[in-house]
């Protein structure tokens, strides 16, 4: 056994964060009873400490370390960092809410550490069980999180929901582990790369009901039809604050397993998995786009409309080339911004009692608080592909992927859709501007840094809708190796 | 002399800056505020349009007042600018009327004002955006941008089935630019970046050059709107605040035309070639069959939508036609009268219509009710108004010496060339335009005062008289004068002549 | 002889019986948690066989870890039970349905 | 020449100006300067006319210019011009002078009117028009004109604006009017298309290289100069009040008397004479053209005097003479003899308009009250208005010496010596219309100002001769209607220059007026000559059998009325043209609209936008419930889709 | 090798009969005891396929400590009293098809043909000394470090997750207090409500 110390400098940002999380947990324990404040602060300086550390690492060259369980290269980074970054905007916008309905926050905090170390761990990851372990360490917290709110039963609900179907797709998952395992005889994805494109042809029904069981898993984490059925309830039923973080971070690690899975293990089978990706992708546009429009709940609205938005990202991947990925990470990234601030305006209107759920909420909201009703404008619009807005560029790139892959009927079908949902963020604004509010009282928001957040959150889709040059050139760049 | 000064851009973004600051002027008690700032943000654009005018170069086709900055270069998208005789137009027309708007607005809009007056500038620098777009890219998201202070427009000042009107117009234009958005992404394969100009060169088979311009036509026959998707315009119109149908009329209806001035004709010139006789069907319906719908109208607002509808039948005739008279007669002599008619036409329809719909407005605002059974013998107590709506009136009647006169006759004239049955088709134009306006005319502001609120009318204050004058002016300078215009895109229009008639394949 | 095949065949029996499991259960949230444990145990017996007959101990690794992750994910499943029968009083599947549409 | 182009201008601006004046700031000057400035201007106008017609008659002057470019487009250049030469002198002429009476004549008819200063706005502005029409050098001048005096028309008859019926009749004889340019702006285009220009002069050299080709319009049997002039004379017929474009004219009396002169009489309705006149050398070329001109023009004469005969509004009766004399006129132009035709229209200018303003007389005496039945006698309280009526009367009915008979039996005559198809048809039509003629004016006359008042009192008591503004204007023109015809038929028709000269145009095989000149020996000569012929007879028996109806028997039109009452139903609803015109157009438009609108509104608009949105929400609906909440059912979804998938990719 | 074979069979038969059972036992109990058989069954194919670690290991953490917190729980909510299965018969065709594709894919699948060269028999059998445990033990604490912290982190979350969610104060439970319910009058319940304010 000659066996060599790996690297640990590449995991660097994992471990700082293992070891953050061993320090918020004492503090919680010791000296939160004395400042309630210490846990939190604590954890932003985790998240935003790892942030820093995944930015300062940018520019290092790719590396594979722990006998190739574990990747640093930029697209890993990228994704961290905005992994990072959308928690440590979570957690801007849930502060108050985590407080007003007496949420144990200090478990909640641990558990979004614990969420954001899985993340980064599994957008690093380079082997099959290094992916399934941080899929796990990353998933496990978000079913308890979800549970954490006793005074509400559908939390529960939805955590068991969530958990169960969760187990489910694991076990897909692992299912098609095994057999491109036993296809290519090893877990590392380096190796299954060489070992799959000897193999492709003498054992291709295995590989391909492998990749089939693979891609059942990794699509559910990103919520796509068909195994969307969960992302509908878990958004409802969740606490806002969850719901906000559910819909953010986690679909850019969704995003990464894809990745990772498809695109760098299984290149041989990429016919196949375009096919698949294709066909999910339609069924979740329309899915996503058509059942939104009958909602009057906006959490599940907008539920349905991350399924549509899965699956428009897909869009890039099917293309098959570096700049369609390098779009469908913009398009991921670019949806995690919208949909930060579209939850995190849900998040911080509700108040201690009163869960914001219905559209109808938000009725004259443009009179009660102008800036706020200017932010979900914006987000809205950028939903729906309106430019000048990221989503208008989101949709773009993997649009024009797709054309350049000589593949144009599917944009054109992807616009109809998108067409169909304009209808409904058409109603969030609607309600809005053109509804007289129920209540006339003026909506103050009390913390500062939920009202910062928000406008940096809602400025960002408007400015990187005028400027989207820089975020292009980063997410294209990851791809161009 | 202006050459260092980037005055395309500021034509563009000063607005939408002026719009932004509007937007934080405050709420509805300093509402004098933020209309001072857009009073002052449209004069300050106005005024750029004078350096823009005069220095513009009459005699060359070529694009002028050049912008380009790349923008998102990975996807080869750049922020170019540029004016030809034909965007120039439309720039200054949409400055002038984003002023006038302003004006128009001041007393009607008493709620949420320093949204009203930012919707509207920032639509303003949008719509300028669309005309001065050299880059496919730019010009959709201008395109597309200004749809949100439109829909807000309509949905938060509009009448009572805003919402209805509002989502309708936003969804119907929206489903029409999507295919166009493809077209271009696919034109982008062909070349290296997405310039329009660079568009113009791409060769195309015939079935892709028919793809493209269904793709395209969709988007631009919504926005103008032809037959048969005309159907969120009478809605649209009917419940936006008066500043709201002023600008749907004047400029985004134009922006469909322009749209297939600068994209599907030169892009496709064989597909519009190919589709011109059903283009032309399209347009004749529009003409007569629209113009008969309006006929029946009982709502003003509506009415004149439709009117607009039958109008801008003219403008797709006239872009259409010319492919016909180039295939008789072979020369592209013929086709300029009708192509120069249908600009024409886009400007007049533009004074005359907005015109109109800024009366309706007027009346509006004294009785609250828009149907033509709810007036009667306004004149009697607005004379002067009377006087310029009847002036309005003729103008969209088409009389001869009013603007509306000039692109109608044009393009009658010219059709000919290609078939005198489409000539007769279109000069049903002369009776049927002359009946619905002229009858509701006769309906409101003839006859007896029939009811208390007629009575209670006063004649036209200080703001409305103002703009009314100044479109008044226009109408008639241009029945009068209409060289004035003609000279000015003669040159760029011959250009497009040559790239819409010569073969790519 | 015992194929490889037979191995695979029997975990693919398990694996149909797990979901088989979830579809038909209705009245009890607890055996759907042991469905989940059946799923895996199918998935194990892939590894296991593939390992073995692939001369390769990376898949029994990852059954290790695989049993582990099982057991931590129990104990959450069982938890949320647990608070779920609190405010519930009914771990009915068929109860579950707050949330829908 | 520059001289010719700066008087023309200034003839045609000063009107606008006054106009421009007095209806701008109708509110802020007062009602005499308004009329004061008019009143000059126009005096100026016409002053400036007659010395133009001197110049150019005289001098043998003429004058083709651009004013200033209207518009460039390829190589085809679009002008604002004159065009001044005798044909356009004498219109000039004409228009300035019944223009500058109805002007003073208004002062005293509109006195109690609110609408004072805007009335003389609205005819100044007329007059301009009209004045741009006839001098243009181009079509599109034309058509400039041509609407303009159509809307000048409108606005006039609808003067009264909350009457319903002035109201009513405005946006009839626009309407009426614009199908008529709809033709007439189709024959224009026909014109550019054939010909390459719009201006007169490059049209007519091009005309006979067109004939020679003789092109025919694409798919028809028709020749293209035939189609054009079909189209333009359309306008003409819109214009001119010809059958069947007709309707509007009786209408348009709704208007203040001092319109119907002007405009309805006097000019406008006189363009179609004009125009064809004007584009002679275009009909010479297409003879089935003018044979319709011939037979519109002669069927109108006759038949439309008819309906004149069962009117009881006195405007009414003058209207449909009015329609019977354009008749005659047109028919005139079809037999080439538009020297005549222009003649009669100058004649019938001053007599008709004379008419007109006599009846407005009659009006304000009677306190607008215009029915025939409610007069009678009038003759003793308004001695000058009934001597100039009965001139007008005398010269309508072409009794000699006044100047209707000199225009009339010119056109008569024309008719007879024609030899074109329908001439024969044509001429029992003129000569039966002279009978006609006769009779409904002179029934107009007795049943007026003879016999006993039928007026109710308090009218009675009133009754007096009308100030001197108003009868000043009946005496001027009175002078013309006795004079014009014995001085002018000479120089006008039959002279070696004539005056007309060379802005016509008749090719030598249709030069009728060439053999009547064989047969002119002088104006007085004319009168023995025809007193015997059969116009003049049938001339006096109408006003014989009017004497007798109404004088001497009161009693036999009623019983006419019993006796032929199919005819008598026929003529009091003038032959249908208005019932069939409210059934089909009025009617059946509406309803056409309302029928389209709900098709608009409900195929397009309701089932496929709409409707794509209900299938689409209706598929929300339905679709949202296979989300039903249950885990096995969730579960079901995804491996049912892994299966799905499986299959797809497997096999 | 016949004894394997017979080995095989009885336990795979076993294994796939209690999976089942497991499936459609009307009491937790009864399907909790069904899992610890199959758990022991599999772990016997395990051994044949010489992973002897991991088939202990089956039986110690499965069986000797996950099942018995599977009993635990459903002792401790007294859950069998009313979770009877009832009318399961109407969905089993559902099962039945879903088995039936699912198993027919899979196993067509892995069937011999599509294998390539692994559709042989195992290759070679360990050597007497050999020790599947050692061998996965250097393994994990080498190769698989990385793996095994990350094993460590999710047996924290657990810890947390299920501490988090399960311990709270009495007062937040909705359950029904038969004293309090009893104790309660008129004068406590019965409020004059002059507004209506419902948030407070």
């Amino acid at each position: 056994m000659n066996f060599t110390a790996p690297d640990f400098l590449p995991a660097i940002g994992e471990m700082f964060t293992l070891g953050m999380i061993c320090v918020v947990m004492l503090a919680y324990l010791f000296f939160d009873k004395q400042n309630r404040g210490i846990t939190y602060f604590l954890t932003q300086i985790t998240l935003l400490g790892a942030a820093v550390i995944a930015i300062s690492l940018y520019g290092h060259p790719t590396e594979i370390t722990f006998d190739g369980s574990f990747i640093l290269d930029p697209e890993s980074l990228l994704l961290k960092i905005f992994i990072l970054l959308s928690s440590v905007f979570v957690l801007m916008y849930s502060r108050p809410y985590i407080r007003d309905n007496e949420i144990a926050h200090g478990e909640f905090y641990l558990l979004i550490l614990f969420s954001a170390l899985g993340m980064q761990v599994l957008v690093s990851a380079y082997s099959f069980l290094t992916l399934y372990l941080g899929l796990e360490v990353f998933s496990l917290p978000l079913y308890a999180m979800i549970a954490l709110r006793h005074n509400r039963p559908v939390c529960q609900e939805a955590a068991m929901k969530y958990f169960i179907m969760g187990a489910i797709a694991s076990g897909f998952l692992l299912y098609g582990m095994s057999l491109i395992y036993g296809a290519c005889q090893s877990l590392n994805l380096q190796e299954i790369v060489s070992m799959m494109s000897l193999s492709v042809d003498s054992q291709p029904m295995m590989l391909t009901v492998g990749l089939v069981f693979i891609a059942a898993g990794a699509l559910f984490k990103l919520g796509v039809a068909p195994f969307h059925m969960w992302v509908p309830d878990v958004y409802e039923g969740a606490p806002n604050a969850m719901t906000l973080f559910i819909s953010t971070a986690p679909k850019l690690a969704g995003f990464a397993l894809l990745l990772r899975l498809l695109v760098e293990a299984m290149p041989a089978l990429f016919p196949q998995w375009q096919y698949l990706l294709i066909a999910v992708a339609v069924l979740s546009m329309a899915v996503g786009n058509i059942i939104a429009i009958a909602q009057d709940n906006i959490k599940r609205m907008l539920a349905y409309s991350s399924i549509a938005n899965m699956g428009y990202m897909l869009l890039g991947l099917i293309a098959g080339t570096p700049r369609g990925y390098g779009s469908a990470t913009f398009y991921i990234i670019a949806y995690v911004i919208m949909s930060l601030g579209a939850f995190g305006i849900i998040t911080i209107l509700s108040r201690k009692g009163f869960e914001l759920e219905k559209i109808n909420d938000f009725k004259g909201l443009n009179s009660r608080n102008p800036w706020l009703a200017l932010m979900m404008l914006l987000i809205m619009f950028s939903m729906a592909g309106v430019p000048p807005s990221v989503g208008f560029f989101a949709k773009v790139g993997v649009l024009e992927s797709l054309v350049r892959a000589d593949i144009v009927w599917l944009p054109a079908l992807a616009l109809v859709f998108a067409i169909i949902g304009a209808y409904y963020y058409l109603r969030v604004v609607k309600v809005m501007y053109f509804d007289e509010p129920i209540e006339k009282t003026p909506v103050i928001l009390e913390s500062f840094d939920a009202q910062l957040a928000i406008s940096i959150n809602g400025l960002a889709v408007f400015f990187l809708g005028l400027f989207p040059t820089t975020m292009i050139e980063l997410c294209q760049k990851a791809f161009l190796a | 002399m202006f050459t260092d000064v980037p005055l395309l851009s500021l034509i563009i973004w000063v607005p939408v800056i002026g719009g932004i600051i509007c937007m934080f002027a405050g709420d509805d008690r300093k509402a004098t505020r933020a209309r001072c700032i857009a009073l002052l943000t449209a004069f300050i654009n106005l005024l750029l349009c004078v350096p823009l005018y005069l220095g513009f170069d009459k005699s060359t086709s070529d694009m002028q007042f050049i912008e380009n900055v790349d923008w998102i270069a990975k996807f080869g998208v750049h922020y170019q600018l540029g004016v030809d005789g034909i965007s120039v137009l439309m720039v200054i027309l949409s400055t002038i009327t984003t002023f006038l708007v302003v004006i128009a607005s001041w007393r009607p809009i008493k709620k949420n004002v320093a949204q009203y007056m930012a919707a509207f500038l920032i639509m303003q620098g949008m719509m300028v955006g669309v005309f001065e777009s050299l880059d496919a890219i730019l010009f959709y998201v201008f395109w597309e941008g200004m749809l949100i202070p439109m829909y807000l427009c309509i949905g938060m000042w509009g009448g009572t089935r805003r919402t209805y009107a509002s989502i309708k117009f936003f969804l119907y234009t929206f489903l029409g630019s999507a295919l166009m958005l493809i077209a271009l992404l696919y034109l982008r394969t062909k070349t290296t970046d997405f310039n329009i100009l660079s568009f113009y060169t791409v060769q195309l088979t015939m079935t892709e050059q028919v793809y493209i311009f269904i793709a395209f036509l969709l988007a631009f026959a919504v926005k103008i709107p032809m037959w048969p998707v005309h159907t969120w315009l009478p809605d649209a119109h009917t419940e936006a605040p008066a500043g709201g149908s002023v600008v749907l009329a004047a400029l985004m209806l134009k922006m469909g035309i322009y749209g297939i001035l600068r994209f599907s004709m030169p892009i496709t010139p064989d597909a519009s070639q190919h589709l011109a006789g059903l283009m032309i069907v399209l347009s004749l319906i529009a003409i007569v069959y629209i113009a008969v719908v309006a006929v029946g109208q009982t709502d003003m607002k509506r009415l004149i939508a439709y009117s607009s509808v039958a109008h801008m039948g003219f403008t797709t005739l006239a872009c259409f036609v010319i492919y016909k008279i180039v295939a008789k007669t072979g020369n592209l002599h013929d086709a300029y009268l009708t192509l120069e008619g249908g600009m024409v036409q886009m400007l007049s329809h533009a004074f005359s219509t907005g015109a109109m719909f800024l009366g309706v407005g007027v009346l509006y605002e004294r009785l609250h009710s828009r149907e033509i059974n709810a007036f009667g013998g306004v004149a009697h107590k607005m004379p002067l108004f009377a006087a310029l709506f009847m002036l309005f009136a003729l103008a969209n009647v088409g009389l001869p010496g009013t603007s509306g006169f000039v692109g109608e006759f044009l393009i009658i004239l010219g059709s000919f060339k290609a078939s005198y049955v489409i000539t007769i088709f279109a000069a049903t134009t002369l009776v049927l335009s002359a009946t619905y306006t002229l009858w509701m005319y006769k309906r409101v502001f003839f006859g007896k005062v029939v009811t208390q609120g007629v009575e209670d009318m006063h004649d036209l204050e200080m703001p409305e008289y103002t703009v009314l004058f100044i479109l008044a002016f226009l109408v008639i300078f241009i029945g009068v004068y209409p060289n004035a215009l003609l000279s000015v895109f003669h040159t760029s229009i011959g250009h497009l002549l040559e790239l819409s008639t010569t073969s790519k394949l | 002889m015992i194929t490889l095949t037979d191995y695979l065949v029997v975990g693919a029996i398990l694996f149909g019986l797990s979901l088989a499991g979830m579809v038909i259960n209705r009245k009890n949230l607890i055996v759907l948690l042991m469905s989940i444990e059946l799923m895996l145990l199918a998935v194990n017996m892939n590894f296991i066989a593939f390992s073995s007959f692939l001369q390769d101990s990376a898949g029994q690794i990852f059954v290790f870890f695989i049993l582990a992750v099982a057991a931590a994910e129990t104990a959450l499943g069982l938890a949320i039970l647990i608070i779920l029968f609190r405010t519930r009083q009914s771990i009915n599947v068929t109860d579950l349905d707050a949330l829908k549409g | 020449m520059e001289l010719l182009k700066t008087l023309t201008l200034l003839i045609v601006i000063t009107p606008l100006l006054g106009a421009t004046a007095a209806g701008l700031f109708c509110r802020h000057v007062s009602r005499t300067f308004a009329h004061r400035l008019t009143i000059t201007l126009m005096g100026i106008s016409f002053l400036l006319s007659v010395y133009v017609a001197y110049l150019v008659i005289h001098n043998n002057w003429v004058y083709d210019g651009v004013l200033y470019i209207w518009g460039q487009s390829g190589n085809l250049t679009l002008n604002v011009g004159f065009l001044v030469d005798r044909l356009t002198a004498c219109m000039m002429v004409t228009v300035t002078f019944v223009s500058f009476l109805v002007h003073i004549y208004s002062i005293g008819y509109m006195q109690e009117d609110g609408g004072y200063q805007r009335f003389f706005a609205y005819i100044s502005l007329f007059t301009f028009f009209m004045l741009m029409l006839v001098t243009g050098n181009n079509f599109l001048q034309l058509f400039f004109g041509w609407e303009g005096v159509g809307l000048a028309s409108y606005l006039l008859i609808g003067f009264w604006f909350d009457r319903e019926s002035a109201n009513q009749g405005s946006l009839k004889a626009f309407l009426v009017n614009r199908v008529g340019d709809f033709g007439f702006v189709v024959g224009i285009a026909g014109v550019l298309n054939y010909f390459g220009s719009l201006d007169y002069a490059a049209v007519f050299a091009a005309v006979p290289n067109v004939a020679v080709l003789a092109p025919n319009l694409p798919g028809t049997h028709w020749s293209a100069i035939t189609a054009i002039g079909f189209f333009l004379f359309v306008g003409a017929m819109a214009k001119s009040a010809q059958m069947p474009l007709h309707v509007w004219l009786p209408e348009s009396m709704e208007g203040p008397t001092p319109i119907s002169a002007l405009i309805h009489a006097a000019t406008m309705v006189t363009a179609g004479v004009f125009m064809v006149a004007r584009l002679s050398p275009l009909y010479q070329y297409t003879p089935s053209m003018q044979s319709f001109i011939l037979i519109i023009g002669a069927t109108g004469a006759l038949f439309t005097g008819l309906i004149a005969i069962v009117q009881n509004d006195i405007k009414r009766v003058v209207a449909y003479s009015t329609l019977s004399q354009l008749g005659y006129m047109m028919a005139a132009a079809g037999v080439s003899a538009y020297s005549a035709s222009i003649f009669h229209l100058m004649t019938h200018a001053a007599f008709k308009a004379l008419l007109f303003l006599g009846a407005g007389s009659v009006i304000i005496a009677m306190h607008h009250d215009q029915d025939l039945r409610h007069m009678g006698g009038l003759r003793k309280y308004m001695p000058i208005t009934y001597i100039t009526f009965l001139i007008g009367t005398l010269a309508l009915c072409a009794i000699p010496p006044f100047s209707g008979f000199y225009s009339k039996d010119s056109i008569i005559d024309a008719v007879r010596y024609s030899q074109i198809s329908g001439a024969s048809y044509a001429y029992v039509c003129v000569v039966l219309g002279s009978f006609v003629t006769a009779f409904y004016s002179f029934r107009a006359l007795f049943l007026a100002f003879h016999g006993e008042g039928r007026m109710d009192d308090h009218t009675k008591h009133h009754l007096k001769e009308s100030p001197w503004v108003v009868w000043l204007p009946l005496v001027l023109l009175a002078i013309p209607s006795v004079f014009q015809g014995y001085l002018m038929i000479g120089p006008m028709l039959f002279s070696s220059n004539p005056v007309l000269g060379n802005s016509i145009m008749v090719l030598p095989q249709n030069n009728v007026l060439a053999l009547m000149a064989e047969e002119f020996h002088g104006s007085f000569q004319m009168i023995i000559r025809d007193l015997t012929s059969l116009p003049l007879c049938f001339a006096l028996l109408g006003a014989f059998s009017a004497w007798y109806a109404y004088m001497k028997r009161p009693g036999l039109p009623a019983l006419c009325a019993q006796r032929f009452k199919l005819l008598y139903f026929i003529l009091i609803h003038k032959y249908g043209f208005d019932d069939f015109n409210d059934l089909v157009f009025v009617r059946g438009g509406q309803r056409t609209a309302k029928l389209m609108y709900k098709g608009d509104s409900t195929i397009i608009d309701g089932f496929f936008v709409n409707g794509t949105g209900r299938v689409i929400e209706w598929f929300s609906s339905t679709s949202r419930r296979m989300q039903t909440g249950y885990i096995y059912h969730y579960a079901f979804v995804m491996v049912l889709g892994l299966i799905v998938l499986l299959g797809w990719l497997m096999f | 090798m016949i004894i394997q074979k017979l080995v095989f069979y009885v336990f795979s038969a076993l294994l796939i009969g209690s999976s089942t059972m497991v499936i459609v036992s009307r009491q937790s109990v009864r399907a909790a005891f069904f899992l610890i058989v199959a758990f022991c069954a599999s772990a016997v194919l395990w051994m044949l396929l010489e992973a002897e670690f991991l088939a202990l290991l089956l039986i110690f953490v499965y069986v000797g400590a996950v099942m018995t917190l599977f009993m635990f729980v459903v002792m401790m909510l007294n859950l069998d009293k009313e979770a009877v299965q009832e009318k399961f018969v109407r969905y089993l065709p559902f099962a039945v098809v879903v088995v039936a594709l699912m198993v027919g894919v899979l196993v067509f699948a892995v069937k011999p043909g599509h294998l390539g060269d692994l559709s042989v028999a195992m290759k070679a059998h360990h050597a007497a000394d050999y020790s599947n445990t050692k061998v996965l033990g250097m393994l994990l604490y080498t190769r698989y470090v990385y793996a095994f912290e990350l094993a460590a982190v999710i047996l924290l979350i657990a810890i947390v997750a299920s501490i988090g969610l399960t311990h709270r104060e009495k007062s937040n439970n909705k359950r029904q207090r038969v004293v309090a319910q009893l104790e309660a009058n008129k004068a406590d319940r019965l409020v004059v409500i002059t507004d209506m304010g419902v948030n407070e």
